[in-house]
């Protein structure tokens, strides 16, 4: 089944081709079941070639597909590891759901087919990432993803707000390429390759902490943040909500974003020597984390919430790949793939049921109309408070225990995620408490309900890996990270403390996400603590006006120079010159014609003097004076 | 004085007896023209035929000179006048097939005229004899009635249009500029005399010998002499500084006569220049040669700048003429290496040129004078044959691939390149970039502007054939310029 | 035999011509009427005429002689049409003044 | 041997005089002829990428002396480098013909100028003489005079002559080099040769080496065009009819990145090993400069025309680079540009022709009035950005990877042109096709079947290449190989080694990790 593997990327790339030629005559509810059926395929195709691996001790194995960039050492081809199978099953597990989800939400909608068009371009685009087996490969995925993202965030491109979204999108994006780029460049210039093979094979040559692998592993990173929207590119996150709700939810929460990750444990072996850039990586993630969590707290808009939300998880993940724990780091990928998928589903379930409406100081008391949602988004809501025994427990905590286990500087760090734990249960119970609890505050004419099946069921799906996929990789029972241990096994890699930290550690931020639960509890609930109606924190919900302060210090004095180098340098400068020496030209011309006065004498005395310069010239040259 | 070879001047004789023939057709058969074209006609084909034959003969018996005479006492009384060589073979077919051309495209010019077009079409075979002895002297003296022969003739050519204002202008400033340089000429003769003792080119008693033999300390009245001579020639190629007369000339003479009088003299002065300085003063090579460098850097210079500043169509040829006057003063420098550069150049401008003008006699009239470039608006439209025969001659005479004058720059070029004048190939070339304007410009009205004037449709045999012609050899020299290159290698002059 | 064996005789001929071409040339640069102007291109002829004679004697050759002939036929040759075009001028324009005749230029 | 090359060359000359002689009354057939004519030298191309043998050297070989004395010839040949050009050149023509169903005026002439062009382009990146090159290189010349100059827009006289002189005076600067390298080889060959494999074999100073390189780079530079000698281009581009556009970026420019390598480096190694980096230097300005000022271009058309100079920037910069991949970047990036940039011509020509303005604020919301149009222009678009998938990545990717190792920084600053395209091609996307239909473009019409079918080709081309370069790559990379060892066997200059290879050469352990020699940091340092 391991040969048959390409046909995972197969399969969803070949429904968006046939969809993108056939999609309008294949109709509305056929697209999306055939782009569905294909996902799914694509699952159970992944199911039964990773079957070998559950047994562990699987040492992947690389599947030639077609030769491609031979001279940068490079075929296309895929490599099947415990790393690529875990990060495949996740894109097709959850991309089926959300795919199924999708054919409700999308019901009706005018682009109906092209929607399912996109969604299984970004499915195959997102495997080729994960799959590939060499940096180039990767590079491929990574922007393809990047396409699909530009596309179904603009989906509804004739809202201007939704296209300036896309673009936003696609150009920070490329900004982290940027980086991505020139880290290939010096990987390339280092090992004369950018397969895996050659160049993790060869990374124990590198000194460690060297100025090559710093290098390297800091571009990576550059990409990884712009990927993943973390400090300071994570700017087109939160607009990239313009596009529908479970694009959301399958890119710009569970899988696209996750990316970044996946580049840095798949590249273990170089940040595992570059101390230095898994330190950035970890600061980084840890800043992220608090500042998005923060900037969350002050969103009135449900889905932006969530976006902050993602940002600030992201940041987990990378604290953890940067502290070395790669295992930790990809589990709570894994588990934030499910809860926060869960939770756009779910949001997008109450924006549905609600008309469109996103603000969610106009929503509040729809525990009875959407049963099925809130059952599912309290799931969520626990797991990603870091409430035992819910799969965000497990990935986080053991993320702090990590990051506390190293000791020294990490501790500051390990007090940032403790902070933006207590943030993350705080801000996401004032989701759930103005959304679900309290009175009606919805405008007229609306009549929230819930969603069709084929909405509520991929909630329930998810509700349930949300609630126990923790217990995959538990303390007692670490099972992923014996799957995945063939994948970093020659790495150094962190591992928890040892004894009864741990259960220390646990206990604290268990206590302080109840701590965050309780604060919004008595604030939203209860009204204990003192809240305005419609409360406004426009510094916070303006994000601290990052965007604006880009807009300003990049946006409009690159405008300004683009503006100064195309109307004055180019056209007055480089152009006039051009045309200046054209009229140069034509004044020595009509200059010229000044000799010419028509008065034969004057001609006749020109030819004289001309005559008396040749003899002149003649008697000089030969040498008679 | 017993058998007289009348092979060397057959040519002249042929023109001579023509010209005479068709004052007396005139004279006596009446006004039809087409009589005195069968006259010409037979004229300047007995002319081609006879320097077909005198290249037959070269080559079969190598060259010899004529036309010479010794005293008693063995003392030359004169050398040989005239030389046949291949050179001066080529030389009379290049002319009798410019000649022929003008006179086909301008034989509106000599219909209008009326009873007058006989004693036009006289001169101008007149003049083209005068043109050949310029080619083929062996003497200056020699070479200065050969001159003289052909610009008085043309004096009068300038002139001929009577009844149209500017016309006596032109032939007042050709004739008084005209003289003078003459003048400076006989008087450049004079003093070569005066330092040799000789004007032959060739003979026991030449130049070439007396400097051979004597060495010279103190140059002086020699090189004088030589640079009378220069200007002299430069002057009947329109080389600048000498040049000036050439546009007011053209502008005011009939467009007809001017397709014959800047052409053919360039032929004639190029060919004469060559004969002169390389069989006569070749051992002053390094001192002329850098005066007919810089004289050519200044026309190409010159002629360039002034012609983009022009509006009439005359006197932008007439510039552009001035530029390939430097053109073709390379060419006489590369002439050093390579003659059948110096040949190409010379033969492929001399038929764009007729062509040109002769395209111009179709458009605005061969009787006019001034003829503005607005004339040729929408030609494109209006007659595209016309148009693109225009384009073909604009593109030679701009030196682009695919037409003869692209291969005339490349060769001559090359030659000049070899002898050593990098820089004057790097300032032509850099010139004839500029020169793109006034070409171009052409092109441009008349293929990218519309107009309302009717059609120009291109009816008359004659100005058919001569513009036919002209593109098939400027096209066809551009893509096999071995047919005239092989065959002008060959064409040297006596040694 | 050399021109320096010759110097004292010939030199003062040749001085003399020098001098005449001269005036010929200054003539036909500053004066305005066409027939002046071609009176000083005869002179110029003349002196060229004046200098072959003079090296002809002193190198006792015929050449000389024979070029001044030459120069003297074409010289009426000139006159002839030289003057044919200044009646034209004159008739046309009831002047000889060369400066009138300049409407073309540039 | 059947003569291939003067065959597929003569086969658009004839073409022009068929053309040409088609009756007056006749004229519909014009077009229809005109484009199954143009399908033939596009067979014969395809014959000869199927048949090109991947050994590399030159093929097809034809060498017939023509002027003994200078020894100027049809001597002409392809290799991996040309073979691609010319079936670009081949393809894209049959593509333009059908694009200029909307040209009424002259169309007799128009095609026949059309065919000269397709003799002139295809000639260049065959010859192997330099004069034969020169005449070639400037015939492209009349022709593109023509279509600009007739069939353009309002300011086509304008346009074509800055056209035509800006060119021709680098032309002058390449004639001076190309005789004075003839008249140099002169004494070593004993007699003057243009043919281009004997003046490879001659030695020269190293000054003259230097003035002859920049002669001759003058004129390419002019044609790519690099920085600061690109302002002809936008005019002409906007000028030009859309298949003269087309043309322009699509085979046009690329004579002067080919004359960089057959000539330049081929001729002067030691004069390009020694200047490449300022050439380098101008094509990376090139590129930045170029995407800033298409950033702000209020025409569309102008905007697609200075992301030309932005992306030939990269070609230059792969060329200089002087290693495999980015030489082969290089050389693929040609073929792709013109193929993308092509495409994003004949759909601006196609919706130019439904609206009559060129002008980015005229359009808005055409995505929802013209989703096929909107489709297309997207695809060309990323094609252009270099999305992986589409064949602009290729060579962008592999000239950005091979060139730092030669010009690190360099390097770094063109990659930020990959940035910046994102930036200007999808505002103006954005621009131009987002947001709700304005009341101008509410009925227009989207593409009809004729220019379906002119896009489908280029786009089915565009993805082939993108995802499967190898055959392309498999046939250049012999010759490519053979230019750099050439410039390495005489100059100094030795291509780039990986530096892990340089350190286990030096053999240091890697646990011997302070050892700072060891360590080299940055690219080829």
């Amino acid at each position: 089944m391991v040969d048959l593997i390409w046909l995972v990327i197969a399969l969803p790339l070949l429904g968006a081709v046939g969809l993108l030629f056939l999609g309008k005559r294949i109709g509305e509810p056929n697209s999306g079941r055939i782009a569905t059926l294909l996902v799914i395929a694509s699952f159970f195709i992944a199911l039964i070639a990773a079957l070998p691996a559950f047994g562990g001790d699987f040492e992947g194995e690389n599947i030639f597909l077609f030769e491609w960039l031979p001279s940068l050492g490079v075929n296309f081809s895929l490599l099947w590891d415990p790393l690529s199978a875990m990060m495949t099953l996740v894109v097709t597990g959850v991309g089926a759901l959300i795919h199924i989800y999708g054919t409700g939400y999308m019901d009706g909608d005018s682009r109906y087919p092209r929607f399912f068009t996109y969604l299984n371009l970004f499915i195959a685009s997102m495997l080729i990432l994960v799959l590939g087996d060499s940096f180039a490969t990767m590079f491929v995925g990574w922007e393809l993803v990047g396409l699909s993202s530009y596309l179904l965030i603009s989906f509804w491109f004739e809202k201007p707000s939704a296209a300036a979204a896309g673009k936003k999108a696609f150009v920070v994006n490329r900004i982290g390429d940027f980086g991505f780029l020139i880290a290939l460049m010096i990987i390339f210039a280092t090992f004369g390759s950018l397969s895996y093979d050659t160049v993790f094979g060869n990374a124990d040559k590198l000194q460690v902490g060297g100025a090559t692998v710093t290098a390297i592993t800091l571009l990576l990173l550059v990409g990884a943040v712009g990927k993943s929207a973390q400090l300071p590119l994570y700017v087109w996150l939160p607009d990239a909500m313009e596009g529908p709700t479970p694009v959301s939810a399958l890119i710009h929460a569970a899988t696209m974003v996750t990316a970044g990750v996946y580049m840095i444990a798949r590249s273990a072996s170089l940040f595992s020597i570059a101390p230095v850039s898994s330190g950035v990586v970890a600061t980084v993630g840890a800043l992220t984390a608090l500042f998005a969590a923060i900037i969350a707290i002050g969103q009135r808009d449900i889905k932006r919430v969530l976006a902050y939300s993602t940002i600030s998880q992201l940041g987990y993940m990378f604290m953890a790949v940067g502290a070395t724990a790669y295992v930790a780091g990809v589990f709570h990928l894994l588990t934030h793939a499910f809860f926060k998928a869960l939770l756009f589903l779910g949001a997008g379930a109450v924006i549905h049921g609600m008309h469109g409406e996103q603000d969610m100081w106009k929503m509040g008391g729809l525990r009875k109309k959407m049963p099925i949602a809130f059952g599912t988004m309290v799931v969520a809501w626990l797991a990603i408070s870091g409430i035992p025994p819910f799969a965000g427990f497990w990935s986080k905590d053991e993320i702090l225990a990590i990051t506390y286990g190293k000791g020294g500087a990490w501790v500051a760090l390990w007090a940032v995620g403790l902070v933006t734990a207590a943030l993350t249960a705080f801000y996401m119970s004032r989701l759930m408490f103005l959304t679900f609890w309290g009175e009606p505050r919805w405008d007229d004419g609306i009549e929230p309900h819930e969603s069709p099946r084929s909405m509520t069921l991929p909630l329930v799906v998810l509700a349930v890996f949300a609630a126990g996929a923790g217990l995959i990789n538990t303390p007692f029972r670490p099972s992923l990270e014996h799957f995945l241990e063939p994948a970093f096994a020659f790495i150094k890699v962190a591992h928890a403390p040892e004894g009864i930290t741990p259960w220390v550690l646990a206990g604290v931020s268990v206590l302080v996400a109840l701590g965050g639960i309780a604060v919004a509890y008595r604030r939203y609930v209860t009204r204990t603590l003192p809240v305005e109606e419609g409360e406004r924190w426009d510094l916070v919900e303006n994000g601290f006006g990052v965007d604006d302060l880009y807009g300003r210090t990049i946006v409009l004095p690159g405008k300004a120079v683009a503006e100064s180098a195309a109307f004055t340098v180019d056209a007055k400068g480089v152009d006039g010159l051009v045309n200046g020496v054209g009229g140069a030209v034509k004044r020595l011309a009509d200059a010229a014609t000044v000799l010419q006065t028509g008065q034969v004498r004057s001609y006749g005395t020109t030819m004289f003097l001309g005559a008396v310069a040749v003899i002149a010239w003649l008697l000089i040259r030969g040498g008679a004076f | 004085m017993g058998n007289i070879a009348f092979l060397p001047i057959g040519l002249e004789v042929a023109l001579l007896v023509g010209a005479i023939g068709v004052l007396m057709v005139a004279v006596t058969m009446g006004r039809s023209s087409r009589d005195w074209a069968v006259v010409a006609g037979a004229a300047i084909g007995v002319g081609f035929v006879i320097s077909v034959r005198q290249w037959v003969v070269v080559g079969e018996s190598g060259t010899q000179l004529a036309f010479g005479t010794k005293g008693a006492d063995g003392l030359a009384v004169a050398n040989q006048m005239v030389a046949m060589d291949k050179f001066g073979a080529l030389g009379g077919m290049i002319l009798m097939v410019v000649v022929g051309l003008a006179l086909i495209g301008s034989w509106q010019m000599v219909k209008d005229l009326g009873s007058r077009g006989a004693e036009f079409v006289a001169l101008i075979l007149l003049s083209a004899a005068g043109m050949h002895m310029m080619i083929v002297s062996a003497n200056l003296i020699m070479l200065f009635i050969g001159l003289e022969t052909a610009s008085i003739a043309l004096y009068v050519i300038a002139g001929f249009l009577r009844n149209r204002r500017g016309s006596d202008e032109s032939a007042m400033k050709y004739f008084l500029m005209g003289s003078f340089a003459s003048a400076l000429f006989i008087y450049g003769v004079a003093l070569v005399f005066a330092a040799t003792g000789s004007t032959s080119l060739y003979g026991s008693t030449s130049i070439g010998q007396f400097l051979a033999g004597n060495a010279m300390p103190n140059p002086g009245i020699l090189l004088i002499g030589i640079g009378l001579i220069l200007v002299g020639l430069a002057f009947k190629m329109s080389a600048a500084p000498f040049h000036q007369w050439a546009p007011d000339v053209y502008q005011g003479a009939g467009t007809g006569a001017v397709a014959f009088m800047s052409t053919g003299v360039k032929v004639a002065a190029v060919a004469a220049m060559v004969r002169v300085l390389y069989i006569g003063f070749f051992q002053f090579y390094d001192d002329w040669s850098m005066a007919v460098a810089l004289i050519a850097a200044l026309s190409i210079l010159v002629g360039t700048a002034t012609a983009i500043a022009q509006s009439d169509l005359k006197r932008m040829l007439a510039y552009s003429g001035v530029a390939h006057a430097g053109f073709l003063l390379i060419a006489v420098l590369a002439a050093r290496v390579s003659l059948d550069a110096m040949w190409f150049y010379l033969a492929t401008y001399a038929v764009s040129l007729v062509g040109m003008l002769t395209v111009v006699t179709v458009v605005a009239g061969a009787s006019a004078g001034p003829v503005s470039i607005e004339s040729f608006r929408g030609l494109g439209k209006r007659s595209p044959m016309l148009a693109a025969a225009i384009a073909v001659f604009m593109f030679s005479m701009a030196g682009i691939p695919g037409t003869s004058g692209f291969v005339a720059k490349l060769v001559v070029f090359t030659a000049a390149d070899l002898s050593g004048f990098r820089w004057l190939v790097v300032l032509a070339l850099v010139a004839s970039v500029a020169g793109l304007f006034f070409y171009l410009r052409i092109i441009v009205v008349a293929f990218f502007e519309d107009s309302d004037t009717e059609e120009t449709p291109l009816t008359l045999t004659g100005p058919r054939i001569a513009i036919g012609f002209a593109v098939a050899v400027t096209v066809g020299l551009g893509l096999w310029p071995t047919l005239l290159l092989d065959f002008a290698r060959e064409a040297l002059p006596h040694l | 035999m050399t021109m320096s064996d010759l110097a004292v005789t010939a030199g003062w001929y040749m001085a003399l011509a020098a001098l005449l071409f001269s005036i010929g040339a200054i003539g036909l640069l500053t004066r305005r009427n066409a027939l002046v102007m071609f009176m000083s291109i005869e002179l110029m002829l003349n002196s060229v005429n004046l200098t072959f004679v003079a090296v002809g004697k002193e190198l006792r050759t015929l050449e000389g002689q024979i070029a001044t002939l030459f120069v003297m036929v074409v010289a009426a040759a000139e006159v002839t049409i030289g003057l044919a075009i200044i009646v034209a001028v004159f008739r046309r324009r009831a002047t000889a003044s060369v400066d009138e005749l300049s409407e073309m230029k540039g | 041997m059947f003569p291939v090359l003067a065959f597929l060359v003569g086969l658009p000359v004839v073409a022009a005089i068929v053309i040409a002689l088609i009756p007056k009354s006749r004229s519909e057939l014009l077009l229809p002829v005109a484009f199954g004519l143009s399908l033939l030298p596009l067979a014969v191309a395809g014959y000869m990428v199927w048949t090109f043998n991947t050994a590399g050297g030159f093929q097809w070989v034809e060498s017939t002396i023509w002027l003994q004395q200078l020894r100027i010839g049809w001597t002409v040949g392809v290799d991996g480098i040309s073979l691609f050009l010319v079936a670009l050149t081949a393809f894209l023509f049959p593509i333009s013909i059908l694009a200029s169903a909307n040209i009424s005026d002259r169309l007799r002439g128009y095609l026949v100028s059309l065919f000269v062009l397709e003799t002139g382009v295809l000639g260049v990146f065959i010859a192997l003489d330099l004069v034969l090159f020169f005449v070639f290189f400037e015939i492209v010349l009349i022709p593109m005079f023509f279509m600009i100059g007739i069939w353009g827009s309002s300011n086509r006289r304008y346009a074509a002559i800055k056209f035509f002189v800006y060119t021709a005076f680098g032309s002058a600067f390449l004639l001076v080099s190309i005789i004075a390298l003839a008249v140099n080889a002169g004494p070593a060959l004993q007699t003057i040769s243009f043919q281009w494999n004997e003046l490879a074999q001659v030695p020269m100073t190293s000054t003259l080496q230097t003035w002859l390189f920049f002669g001759f780079a003058i004129a390419f530079a002019i044609k790519v065009p690099l920085f600061p000698l690109h302002t002809w281009l936008p005019d002409a581009h906007t000028e030009a009819p859309t298949a003269g556009s087309v043309l322009l970026a699509g085979v046009l420019l690329k004579m002067g990145t080919y004359g960089f390598i057959r000539f330049n480096l081929i001729l002067f190694p030691e004069a390009t090993v020694k200047y490449g980096k300022w050439i380098a230097l101008l094509a990376v300005i090139g590129i930045v400069y170029a995407a800033l000022v298409a950033t702000v271009q209020p025409d569309i058309k102008r905007l697609v025309a200075y992301s030309s100079v932005s992306h030939l920037g990269f070609i230059v910069l792969g060329i200089f680079a002087l290693t495999l991949t980015s030489v082969q970047g290089g050389i693929i990036q040609m073929v792709n540009h013109g193929l993308s940039t092509g495409a994003l011509f004949l759909l601006i020509g196609m919706i130019y022709e439904r609206t009559h303005t060129r002008k980015i604020a005229d359009y808005g919301g055409l995505a929802s009035t013209m989703p096929i149009f909107s489709g297309f222009f997207l695809f060309a678009v990323f094609a252009s950005v270099g999305l992986p998938g589409l064949n602009g990545f290729i060579g962008e990717f592999m000239v950005l990877i091979g060139s730092w190792q030669t010009f690190p920084v360099l390097t770094v600053v063109a990659a930020s042109g990959v940035v910046l395209a994102a930036v200007y091609l999808l505002w103006a996307y954005e621009r131009v096709f987002t947001g709700p239909p304005g009341k101008a473009n509410k009925d227009l019409e989207d593409l009809n079947p004729r220019e379906i079918a002119i896009l489908v080709p280029i786009a089915f081309l565009i993805v082939l290449l993108g995802v499967y370069p190898k055959p392309v790559l498999d046939r250049m990379e012999n010759d490519v190989n053979a230019v750099i060892s050439r410039i390495e066997q005489s100059t100094s200059y030795e291509r780039p080694t990986f530096d892990l290879e340089g350190q286990l050469r030096i053999s240091v352990p890697a646990e011997q990790g302070n050892n700072s020699s060891g360590e080299s940091s940055e690219g080829s340092e």
